[in-house]
Protein backbone atom coordinates (compact mmCIF):
# COMPACT_ATOMS: atom_id res chain seq x y z
CA UNK A 1 0.00 0.00 0.00
CA UNK A 2 1.44 3.29 -0.99
CA UNK A 3 0.62 7.19 -1.17
CA UNK A 4 2.52 9.90 -2.97
CA UNK A 5 2.05 13.19 -3.24
CA UNK A 6 3.99 15.29 -5.23
CA UNK A 7 5.02 18.06 -7.50
CA UNK A 8 6.62 16.28 -10.06
CA UNK A 9 4.98 14.32 -13.27
CA UNK A 10 4.28 10.52 -12.82
CA UNK A 11 4.68 7.76 -15.60
CA UNK A 12 1.20 6.28 -15.38
CA UNK A 13 2.22 3.31 -17.26
CA UNK A 14 5.58 2.04 -15.56
CA UNK A 15 3.65 2.73 -11.90
CA UNK A 16 0.82 0.29 -13.15
CA UNK A 17 3.31 -2.04 -14.28
CA UNK A 18 5.21 -2.09 -11.44
CA UNK A 19 2.03 -2.42 -9.22
CA UNK A 20 0.58 -5.51 -10.70
CA UNK A 21 4.29 -7.15 -10.65
CA UNK A 22 4.22 -6.26 -7.22
CA UNK A 23 0.45 -7.48 -6.77
CA UNK A 24 0.96 -11.18 -5.90
CA UNK A 25 -2.22 -13.44 -6.05
CA UNK A 26 -4.06 -10.83 -7.62
CA UNK A 27 -6.46 -11.87 -10.56
CA UNK A 28 -7.65 -8.18 -11.17
CA UNK A 29 -6.03 -5.17 -11.79
CA UNK A 30 -7.99 -1.51 -11.93
CA UNK A 31 -6.11 1.72 -12.72
CA UNK A 32 -7.67 5.29 -13.23
CA UNK A 33 -5.86 8.30 -14.49
CA UNK A 34 -7.22 11.72 -13.81
CA UNK A 35 -6.02 14.08 -16.63
CA UNK A 36 -6.53 18.27 -17.15
CA UNK A 37 -8.80 18.63 -19.61
CA UNK A 38 -7.90 21.23 -21.78
CA UNK A 39 -11.62 22.37 -21.40
CA UNK A 40 -13.10 25.85 -22.37
CA UNK A 41 -9.79 27.24 -23.24
CA UNK A 42 -7.84 26.31 -19.66
CA UNK A 43 -4.64 27.20 -20.50
CA UNK A 44 -2.96 25.66 -16.94
CA UNK A 45 -4.16 24.57 -13.28
CA UNK A 46 -2.53 25.04 -10.13
CA UNK A 47 -3.91 22.46 -7.19
CA UNK A 48 -3.12 23.78 -3.65
CA UNK A 49 -3.36 20.98 -0.51
CA UNK A 50 -2.48 20.74 3.08
CA UNK A 51 0.72 18.93 3.45
CA UNK A 52 0.84 16.42 6.32
CA UNK A 53 -3.17 16.17 6.30
CA UNK A 54 -3.19 15.34 2.31
CA UNK A 55 -1.32 12.03 3.42
CA UNK A 56 -2.66 11.67 6.46
CA UNK A 57 -6.61 11.71 4.66
CA UNK A 58 -5.15 9.81 2.16
CA UNK A 59 -3.90 6.94 3.92
CA UNK A 60 -6.85 6.66 5.78
CA UNK A 61 -9.14 6.16 2.66
CA UNK A 62 -6.75 3.58 1.19
CA UNK A 63 -6.75 1.67 4.53
CA UNK A 64 -10.51 1.59 4.46
CA UNK A 65 -10.83 0.18 0.48
CA UNK A 66 -7.79 -2.26 1.49
CA UNK A 67 -9.78 -3.88 4.34
CA UNK A 68 -13.41 -3.35 2.67
CA UNK A 69 -12.78 -4.93 -0.41
CA UNK A 70 -10.16 -7.07 1.00
CA UNK A 71 -7.22 -5.62 -1.47
CA UNK A 72 -4.27 -7.75 -2.11
CA UNK A 73 -2.62 -3.72 -3.08
CA UNK A 74 -3.48 -0.21 -3.10
CA UNK A 75 -1.89 2.60 -4.61
CA UNK A 76 -2.48 6.52 -5.09
CA UNK A 77 -0.26 9.17 -6.67
CA UNK A 78 -1.58 12.53 -6.59
CA UNK A 79 0.43 15.76 -7.60
CA UNK A 80 -0.14 19.34 -6.14
CA UNK A 81 1.46 23.02 -7.95
CA UNK A 82 1.18 23.89 -11.17
CA UNK A 83 -0.25 21.79 -14.32
CA UNK A 84 -0.57 21.97 -18.04
CA UNK A 85 -3.77 21.07 -20.50
CA UNK A 86 -3.65 17.26 -21.02
CA UNK A 87 -1.20 16.23 -17.87
CA UNK A 88 -1.94 13.21 -15.46
CA UNK A 89 -2.98 15.04 -12.17
CA UNK A 90 -3.32 11.61 -9.75
CA UNK A 91 -4.25 7.55 -10.30
CA UNK A 92 -4.94 5.29 -8.02
CA UNK A 93 -4.49 1.50 -8.60
CA UNK A 94 -6.44 -1.27 -6.63
CA UNK A 95 -5.37 -5.34 -7.33
CA UNK A 96 -7.65 -8.47 -5.60
CA UNK A 97 -8.72 -11.41 -6.70
CA UNK A 98 -11.63 -10.74 -8.28
CA UNK A 99 -12.55 -7.92 -10.80
CA UNK A 100 -15.80 -6.97 -8.93
CA UNK A 101 -13.78 -5.65 -5.79
CA UNK A 102 -10.72 -4.45 -7.66
CA UNK A 103 -13.37 -2.03 -9.50
CA UNK A 104 -15.24 -1.09 -6.69
CA UNK A 105 -12.64 -0.43 -4.47
CA UNK A 106 -11.10 2.26 -7.35
CA UNK A 107 -14.41 4.10 -7.65
CA UNK A 108 -14.87 4.20 -4.19
CA UNK A 109 -10.79 5.96 -3.86
CA UNK A 110 -11.77 8.13 -6.86
CA UNK A 111 -15.01 9.62 -4.74
CA UNK A 112 -13.48 9.86 -1.63
CA UNK A 113 -10.29 11.75 -2.98
CA UNK A 114 -12.45 14.17 -4.39
CA UNK A 115 -14.70 15.08 -1.55
CA UNK A 116 -12.53 14.34 1.21
CA UNK A 117 -8.29 14.97 0.33
CA UNK A 118 -7.39 18.38 0.86
CA UNK A 119 -7.01 19.45 -2.60
CA UNK A 120 -8.02 22.68 -3.98
CA UNK A 121 -8.20 23.20 -7.89
CA UNK A 122 -7.55 26.61 -9.65
CA UNK A 123 -7.97 27.03 -13.35
CA UNK A 124 -6.59 29.58 -15.46
CA UNK A 125 -7.87 30.96 -18.38
CA UNK A 126 -7.16 33.73 -20.54
CA UNK A 127 -9.79 35.70 -18.40
CA UNK A 128 -8.14 35.34 -15.22
CA UNK A 129 -7.56 32.68 -12.32
CA UNK A 130 -10.86 30.89 -11.07
CA UNK A 131 -11.01 27.93 -7.86
CA UNK A 132 -12.99 25.26 -9.29
CA UNK A 133 -16.10 24.80 -6.98
CA UNK A 134 -17.06 21.47 -5.34
CA UNK A 135 -20.33 19.69 -6.86
CA UNK A 136 -22.80 18.42 -5.32
CA UNK A 137 -22.90 15.70 -7.41
CA UNK A 138 -19.42 14.37 -6.00
CA UNK A 139 -20.68 14.84 -2.06
CA UNK A 140 -23.82 12.89 -3.58
CA UNK A 141 -21.37 9.84 -4.75
CA UNK A 142 -19.97 9.14 -0.93
CA UNK A 143 -23.69 8.14 -0.08
CA UNK A 144 -23.39 4.96 -2.28
CA UNK A 145 -21.19 3.60 -0.38
CA UNK B 1 -2.09 29.92 21.74
CA UNK B 2 -3.00 27.57 18.07
CA UNK B 3 -1.99 27.61 14.85
CA UNK B 4 -4.84 28.81 12.10
CA UNK B 5 -4.67 27.98 8.93
CA UNK B 6 -6.04 29.09 5.68
CA UNK B 7 -6.36 27.15 1.70
CA UNK B 8 -7.47 28.22 -1.58
CA UNK B 9 -9.79 31.21 -1.61
CA UNK B 10 -9.60 31.47 2.18
CA UNK B 11 -6.43 31.86 2.41
CA UNK B 12 -6.82 34.77 -0.80
CA UNK B 13 -9.40 36.14 1.04
CA UNK B 14 -7.44 36.64 4.48
CA UNK B 15 -4.46 37.39 2.74
CA UNK B 16 -1.95 34.58 4.97
CA UNK B 17 -1.71 31.15 4.99
CA UNK B 18 -1.18 30.32 8.72
CA UNK B 19 -1.06 32.54 11.82
CA UNK B 20 -0.40 32.14 15.31
CA UNK B 21 -4.13 33.35 17.45
CA UNK B 22 -4.28 33.88 21.02
CA UNK B 23 -7.98 32.43 21.68
CA UNK B 24 -10.40 32.66 24.70
CA UNK B 25 -13.04 30.32 22.29
CA UNK B 26 -14.01 26.71 23.10
CA UNK B 27 -15.58 25.56 20.25
CA UNK B 28 -14.54 26.40 16.51
CA UNK B 29 -17.75 28.44 16.29
CA UNK B 30 -16.46 30.79 18.83
CA UNK B 31 -13.10 30.78 17.19
CA UNK B 32 -14.68 32.13 14.17
CA UNK B 33 -17.05 34.55 16.10
CA UNK B 34 -13.18 36.14 17.43
CA UNK B 35 -12.06 36.19 13.63
CA UNK B 36 -14.98 37.76 12.36
CA UNK B 37 -14.84 40.40 14.47
CA UNK B 38 -11.40 41.08 14.03
CA UNK B 39 -11.65 43.13 10.30
CA UNK B 40 -13.43 43.07 7.45
CA UNK B 41 -11.22 40.53 5.04
CA UNK B 42 -12.07 37.96 8.23
CA UNK B 43 -15.84 38.73 7.94
CA UNK B 44 -15.77 37.97 4.51
CA UNK B 45 -13.98 34.91 4.28
CA UNK B 46 -15.98 33.63 7.21
CA UNK B 47 -19.50 35.62 6.01
CA UNK B 48 -21.08 31.82 5.02
CA UNK B 49 -19.55 28.68 7.22
CA UNK B 50 -21.88 26.41 4.94
CA UNK B 51 -19.61 27.37 2.46
CA UNK B 52 -16.36 26.19 4.61
CA UNK B 53 -14.99 23.41 5.98
CA UNK B 54 -12.51 22.80 8.82
CA UNK B 55 -10.13 20.08 9.98
CA UNK B 56 -8.70 19.70 13.51
CA UNK B 57 -4.78 19.31 14.56
CA UNK B 58 -5.68 17.78 10.48
CA UNK B 59 -8.84 15.52 10.67
CA UNK B 60 -12.12 16.70 9.83
CA UNK B 61 -14.27 18.44 12.00
CA UNK B 62 -17.75 20.60 12.66
CA UNK B 63 -18.36 23.91 13.17
CA UNK B 64 -19.64 23.05 16.82
CA UNK B 65 -16.43 20.70 17.90
CA UNK B 66 -14.32 21.77 21.35
CA UNK B 67 -10.87 23.22 20.79
CA UNK B 68 -9.62 21.83 24.11
CA UNK B 69 -6.13 20.32 23.45
CA UNK B 70 -6.51 21.31 19.96
CA UNK B 71 -3.29 22.98 18.31
CA UNK B 72 -4.09 23.11 14.72
CA UNK B 73 -6.90 24.69 12.99
CA UNK B 74 -7.33 24.95 9.35
CA UNK B 75 -10.24 26.63 7.51
CA UNK B 76 -10.92 26.26 3.97
CA UNK B 77 -13.72 25.39 0.81
CA UNK B 78 -15.04 22.23 0.07
CA UNK B 79 -12.37 19.83 -1.52
CA UNK B 80 -11.60 19.31 -4.81
CA UNK B 81 -9.32 16.33 -5.51
CA UNK B 82 -9.00 13.92 -8.06
CA UNK C 1 -10.54 2.02 -30.99
CA UNK C 2 -8.22 -0.93 -30.98
CA UNK C 3 -9.29 -4.64 -30.75
CA UNK C 4 -6.15 -7.38 -30.62
CA UNK C 5 -6.10 -10.51 -30.15
CA UNK C 6 -3.31 -12.33 -30.22
CA UNK C 7 -0.38 -15.74 -28.56
CA UNK C 8 2.28 -12.71 -27.50
CA UNK C 9 2.94 -11.29 -24.28
CA UNK C 10 1.76 -7.38 -23.88
CA UNK C 11 3.16 -5.08 -21.75
CA UNK C 12 0.14 -3.83 -19.81
CA UNK C 13 1.81 -0.44 -18.57
CA UNK C 14 3.08 0.32 -22.01
CA UNK C 15 -0.20 0.07 -23.61
CA UNK C 16 -1.85 1.69 -20.45
CA UNK C 17 0.94 5.21 -21.59
CA UNK C 18 0.25 4.85 -25.01
CA UNK C 19 -3.45 4.98 -25.09
CA UNK C 20 -3.64 7.57 -22.48
CA UNK C 21 -1.40 10.03 -24.82
CA UNK C 22 -3.81 9.56 -27.78
CA UNK C 23 -6.99 10.22 -25.99
CA UNK C 24 -6.96 13.79 -26.43
CA UNK C 25 -9.93 15.13 -24.90
CA UNK C 26 -10.23 12.52 -22.14
CA UNK C 27 -9.99 13.83 -17.94
CA UNK C 28 -10.52 10.08 -17.38
CA UNK C 29 -8.55 6.77 -18.21
CA UNK C 30 -9.62 3.23 -16.54
CA UNK C 31 -7.66 0.53 -17.10
CA UNK C 32 -8.12 -3.11 -16.26
CA UNK C 33 -6.13 -6.16 -16.47
CA UNK C 34 -6.49 -9.83 -15.79
CA UNK C 35 -3.90 -12.10 -14.57
CA UNK C 36 -3.83 -15.44 -14.29
CA UNK C 37 -4.36 -16.38 -11.12
CA UNK C 38 -2.00 -19.27 -9.15
CA UNK C 39 -4.67 -20.72 -6.98
CA UNK C 40 -5.17 -24.35 -5.71
CA UNK C 41 -2.05 -25.36 -7.73
CA UNK C 42 -2.73 -24.40 -10.70
CA UNK C 43 -0.05 -24.89 -13.03
CA UNK C 44 -0.71 -23.38 -16.05
CA UNK C 45 -3.98 -22.11 -18.33
CA UNK C 46 -4.53 -22.45 -21.99
CA UNK C 47 -6.98 -20.60 -23.78
CA UNK C 48 -8.65 -21.56 -26.84
CA UNK C 49 -10.68 -18.95 -29.28
CA UNK C 50 -13.08 -18.99 -32.00
CA UNK C 51 -10.68 -16.87 -34.60
CA UNK C 52 -12.69 -14.17 -36.75
CA UNK C 53 -15.67 -14.04 -34.39
CA UNK C 54 -13.30 -13.47 -31.65
CA UNK C 55 -12.46 -10.08 -33.16
CA UNK C 56 -16.31 -9.43 -34.81
CA UNK C 57 -17.38 -10.12 -31.10
CA UNK C 58 -15.30 -7.56 -29.25
CA UNK C 59 -15.76 -4.86 -31.79
CA UNK C 60 -18.74 -5.15 -31.48
CA UNK C 61 -19.04 -4.82 -27.85
CA UNK C 62 -16.59 -1.92 -27.63
CA UNK C 63 -18.51 -0.31 -30.11
CA UNK C 64 -21.48 -0.66 -28.05
CA UNK C 65 -19.18 1.03 -25.36
CA UNK C 66 -18.06 3.64 -27.43
CA UNK C 67 -21.08 5.21 -28.38
CA UNK C 68 -22.80 4.27 -25.14
CA UNK C 69 -20.73 6.21 -22.40
CA UNK C 70 -19.04 8.95 -25.02
CA UNK C 71 -15.70 7.28 -24.90
CA UNK C 72 -12.95 9.07 -26.79
CA UNK C 73 -11.21 5.70 -26.95
CA UNK C 74 -11.55 2.37 -26.08
CA UNK C 75 -8.75 -0.82 -25.91
CA UNK C 76 -9.44 -4.21 -25.81
CA UNK C 77 -6.34 -6.69 -26.01
CA UNK C 78 -6.68 -10.42 -25.07
CA UNK C 79 -4.48 -13.37 -25.35
CA UNK C 80 -5.15 -16.69 -26.19
CA UNK C 81 -2.72 -20.07 -26.61
CA UNK C 82 -0.62 -21.24 -23.44
CA UNK C 83 -0.14 -18.83 -20.27
CA UNK C 84 1.66 -19.50 -16.77
CA UNK C 85 0.80 -18.31 -13.26
CA UNK C 86 1.10 -14.47 -12.88
CA UNK C 87 0.75 -13.54 -16.90
CA UNK C 88 -1.75 -11.04 -17.61
CA UNK C 89 -4.61 -12.61 -19.82
CA UNK C 90 -6.06 -9.57 -21.42
CA UNK C 91 -6.71 -5.79 -20.53
CA UNK C 92 -8.97 -3.33 -21.25
CA UNK C 93 -8.72 0.46 -21.24
CA UNK C 94 -11.65 3.38 -21.71
CA UNK C 95 -11.21 7.18 -22.03
CA UNK C 96 -13.85 9.41 -21.42
CA UNK C 97 -14.46 12.90 -20.32
CA UNK C 98 -15.69 12.78 -16.97
CA UNK C 99 -15.01 9.53 -14.71
CA UNK C 100 -17.94 7.68 -14.34
CA UNK C 101 -18.11 7.16 -17.64
CA UNK C 102 -14.65 5.63 -17.75
CA UNK C 103 -15.43 3.17 -15.06
CA UNK C 104 -19.07 2.40 -16.22
CA UNK C 105 -17.89 1.43 -19.30
CA UNK C 106 -14.46 -0.49 -18.25
CA UNK C 107 -16.92 -2.54 -16.07
CA UNK C 108 -19.51 -3.04 -19.17
CA UNK C 109 -16.16 -4.43 -21.34
CA UNK C 110 -15.57 -6.98 -18.90
CA UNK C 111 -18.90 -8.28 -18.37
CA UNK C 112 -19.46 -8.65 -21.78
CA UNK C 113 -15.65 -10.09 -22.41
CA UNK C 114 -16.27 -12.94 -19.95
CA UNK C 115 -19.66 -14.47 -21.43
CA UNK C 116 -19.81 -12.89 -24.99
CA UNK C 117 -16.46 -12.98 -26.35
CA UNK C 118 -15.73 -16.92 -27.65
CA UNK C 119 -12.29 -17.75 -25.40
CA UNK C 120 -12.55 -20.88 -23.37
CA UNK C 121 -10.13 -21.59 -20.86
CA UNK C 122 -8.54 -24.98 -19.79
CA UNK C 123 -7.04 -24.95 -16.52
CA UNK C 124 -3.79 -26.99 -15.95
CA UNK C 125 -2.83 -28.57 -12.18
CA UNK C 126 -1.20 -31.64 -10.66
CA UNK C 127 -4.57 -33.82 -11.36
CA UNK C 128 -4.79 -32.85 -14.99
CA UNK C 129 -6.37 -30.12 -17.28
CA UNK C 130 -10.11 -29.22 -16.90
CA UNK C 131 -12.14 -26.73 -18.62
CA UNK C 132 -13.67 -23.60 -16.38
CA UNK C 133 -16.94 -23.44 -16.30
CA UNK C 134 -19.31 -20.46 -16.97
CA UNK C 135 -20.74 -19.02 -13.99
CA UNK C 136 -24.17 -18.18 -13.43
CA UNK C 137 -23.06 -15.14 -11.54
CA UNK C 138 -20.80 -13.95 -14.90
CA UNK C 139 -23.94 -14.01 -17.38
CA UNK C 140 -26.18 -12.49 -14.50
CA UNK C 141 -24.06 -9.63 -14.41
CA UNK C 142 -25.10 -8.98 -17.81
CA UNK C 143 -28.23 -7.82 -16.77
CA UNK C 144 -27.25 -4.89 -14.83
CA UNK C 145 -26.22 -3.16 -18.41
CA UNK D 1 -22.53 -27.91 -48.20
CA UNK D 2 -21.97 -26.14 -44.75
CA UNK D 3 -18.91 -26.02 -42.38
CA UNK D 4 -19.06 -27.14 -38.75
CA UNK D 5 -16.78 -26.11 -35.60
CA UNK D 6 -16.27 -27.38 -32.75
CA UNK D 7 -15.12 -25.63 -29.80
CA UNK D 8 -13.52 -26.51 -26.20
CA UNK D 9 -14.67 -29.81 -24.64
CA UNK D 10 -16.94 -30.11 -27.68
CA UNK D 11 -14.54 -30.26 -30.04
CA UNK D 12 -12.61 -32.89 -27.60
CA UNK D 13 -15.36 -34.91 -27.47
CA UNK D 14 -16.20 -35.38 -30.91
CA UNK D 15 -12.63 -35.60 -31.93
CA UNK D 16 -12.10 -32.83 -34.40
CA UNK D 17 -12.48 -29.09 -34.66
CA UNK D 18 -14.12 -28.78 -37.97
CA UNK D 19 -16.01 -30.75 -40.77
CA UNK D 20 -18.39 -30.45 -44.08
CA UNK D 21 -21.63 -31.03 -43.50
CA UNK D 22 -24.08 -32.35 -45.94
CA UNK D 23 -27.23 -32.08 -44.39
CA UNK D 24 -31.07 -31.53 -45.53
CA UNK D 25 -32.13 -29.70 -41.86
CA UNK D 26 -33.50 -26.20 -42.34
CA UNK D 27 -32.80 -24.99 -38.83
CA UNK D 28 -29.88 -26.17 -35.90
CA UNK D 29 -31.68 -27.88 -33.97
CA UNK D 30 -32.57 -30.19 -37.07
CA UNK D 31 -28.76 -30.30 -37.90
CA UNK D 32 -27.99 -31.30 -34.09
CA UNK D 33 -30.65 -34.17 -34.20
CA UNK D 34 -28.96 -35.45 -37.46
CA UNK D 35 -25.26 -34.95 -35.71
CA UNK D 36 -26.79 -36.88 -32.94
CA UNK D 37 -27.56 -39.89 -34.83
CA UNK D 38 -24.32 -40.00 -36.48
CA UNK D 39 -22.00 -41.58 -33.78
CA UNK D 40 -21.90 -41.75 -29.87
CA UNK D 41 -19.23 -39.13 -29.74
CA UNK D 42 -21.86 -37.04 -31.82
CA UNK D 43 -24.60 -38.22 -29.24
CA UNK D 44 -22.54 -37.34 -26.14
CA UNK D 45 -21.18 -34.33 -27.63
CA UNK D 46 -25.12 -32.89 -28.07
CA UNK D 47 -26.52 -34.66 -25.11
CA UNK D 48 -27.64 -31.24 -23.20
CA UNK D 49 -27.91 -28.63 -25.91
CA UNK D 50 -28.73 -26.49 -22.94
CA UNK D 51 -25.11 -26.39 -22.08
CA UNK D 52 -23.68 -25.43 -25.46
CA UNK D 53 -24.14 -22.40 -27.25
CA UNK D 54 -24.35 -21.89 -31.15
CA UNK D 55 -22.96 -19.19 -33.81
CA UNK D 56 -24.17 -18.58 -37.43
CA UNK D 57 -21.51 -17.40 -39.43
CA UNK D 58 -19.98 -16.16 -36.18
CA UNK D 59 -23.06 -14.41 -34.48
CA UNK D 60 -24.52 -15.70 -31.57
CA UNK D 61 -27.84 -17.53 -32.38
CA UNK D 62 -30.61 -19.82 -31.12
CA UNK D 63 -30.85 -23.46 -31.60
CA UNK D 64 -34.15 -22.72 -33.53
CA UNK D 65 -32.77 -20.59 -35.62
CA UNK D 66 -33.08 -21.09 -39.57
CA UNK D 67 -29.94 -22.97 -41.51
CA UNK D 68 -30.56 -21.23 -44.76
CA UNK D 69 -27.79 -19.25 -46.43
CA UNK D 70 -25.77 -20.24 -43.40
CA UNK D 71 -21.86 -20.87 -44.56
CA UNK D 72 -20.23 -21.44 -40.99
CA UNK D 73 -21.79 -23.49 -38.07
CA UNK D 74 -20.14 -23.55 -35.11
CA UNK D 75 -21.03 -25.44 -31.27
CA UNK D 76 -19.25 -24.36 -28.01
CA UNK D 77 -19.70 -24.38 -24.34
CA UNK D 78 -20.59 -21.35 -23.02
CA UNK D 79 -17.75 -19.08 -23.11
CA UNK D 80 -14.96 -17.95 -20.27
CA UNK D 81 -13.26 -15.51 -21.26
CA UNK D 82 -12.46 -12.15 -19.85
Amino acid sequence: MRVRVRAEAFDQGAEVSAFTTGATGAGAVVSFTGIVRPDGGLTGMEIEHYPGMTEKAITAILEQAVQRWSLVDGLVIHRHGRLAPGEPIMMVATAAPHRADAFAAAEFLMDYLKSRAPFWKKESRDGGETWVAAKDADEDALKRW
Amino acid sequence: MIDVLYFAWVRERIGLPRERVETGATTVAGLVEELRAREERYAAAFADTSALRVALDQDLADFDAPLAGVREVAFFPPMTGG
